[in-house]
């Protein structure tokens, strides 16, 4: 199982799901029309590193974070 | 050092410790940089959420940046909210050379800006509204957002 | 504001003080900086000469240009012995924007070291000894050197 | 007479003298050898304004300051 978490604004509770990549993640992901629009502007770390590739593997127990713009200051 | 700190910043007393912390150890140059919550669109305060472990490595990386140079940085930052001319966030740099403290506090607030993971509402009426206009996405965003 | 001191600065109580003299007139940053004197070349104090109604000309003519992009500065700097590790020199910039704020307080820093009228000393054994290798003609010096 | 004041370091006392213009003053000062090392390096102020000719009309009571290399902070 890997967590998925939505930082900040996007308001919606962790997932635990069953993917082996992030690109798994990806199309899972875009059939919530709820997260669709968030995609777009969403960085995303893994472990709590930032990832930049789609072929990041993901292994159980893997922590997903997804991180909208942000605005320090 | 990097500090979180529940609603405004005690921004004389954070200035007056880091500076007093640092006096002895030959830095000619400190520069603190300051945010104020400024009062326009009609907002009460700011609010701010920060995911804490990111921002954690960030600010390493940028001590590791700024140790490359002889310098330090710092940074105090709020979570929740912060009225009106309240100050949210601190920054500053230590170094023994004047022209790479005005460069690095440069860079290094530019580079909070567009990179640290903290996320600012408008308080307004009592209601938090995501500040989505001003906010910027992290380099690299929208890798989930191509998927079939 | 332009300040002059005897001896060191109070660096917290000035920082302190111009803060809370700006903080309700919505200016969103603040950035000071706060030179301090270092430990280097066997120096005990540095020692400083001003010219205070060139100082004072140079100063407003930053107040003005600040004033054209909503800013303010300000400034403090000792006369006479400034031991090492204390401070001789803080400037500032108030600004309503950040960027406007980072680029003034380096542009103001910088105009300061070539410009101000002021002199510097290496106090070595109790003699006071003029910095002239790190000193900085002023713009347009020399005039009277080409003379018959 | 015109007053000729030597700032900071130069440690030389004011003179009064009765010059018309910075081009005489630049002669006179240039025939002292405590000052012709100087002249090359030092700004020039007229009653505390900075001048940039030599041009520049000298009136009696006027101010002059030599203004040697600079180094605040």
């Amino acid at each position: 199982m890997v967590s998925v978490e939505f930082l900040g604004p996007i308001g919606k509770s962790p997932l635990q799901l069953q993917v082996q990549s992030l690109r798994e993640l990806s199309a899972l992901l875009a059939q919530d029309p709820e997260l669709s629009a968030w995609l777009q502007s969403c960085a995303v770390a893994v472990n709590d590193v930032l990832v930049s590739s789609l072929d990041t593997p993901l292994r159980s127990g893997d922590r997903v974070a997804l991180l909208p713009p942000v605005c320090g200051g | 050092m990097l500090e979180l700190h529940q609603g405004p910043l005690e921004v004389s007393a954070i200035l007056s410790r880091w500076y007093e912390s640092q006096k002895s150890f030959n830095y000619g140059a400190y520069i603190p940089f300051v945010g104020t919550v400024r009062e326009e669109g009609g907002i009460e305060a700011l609010s701010f959420d920060i995911y804490e472990p990111i921002l954690q490595r960030w600010f390493e990386a940028w001590q590791a940046r700024a140790a490359q140079q002889g310098a330090i940085v710092m940074m105090a930052h709020s979570i929740g909210d912060v009225p009106v001319h309240g100050s949210s966030y601190i920054s500053a740099v230590f170094s023994p050379q004047r022209k790479v403290a005005l460069s690095l506090i440069a860079s290094f607030v530019e580079d909070f800006k567009a990179q640290a993971p903290i996320w600012k509402y408008d308080v307004i009426g009592g209601q938090r509204v995501y500040a989505r206009a001003r906010s910027t996405p992290i380099v690299g965003s929208g890798l989930l957002g191509g998927g079939a």
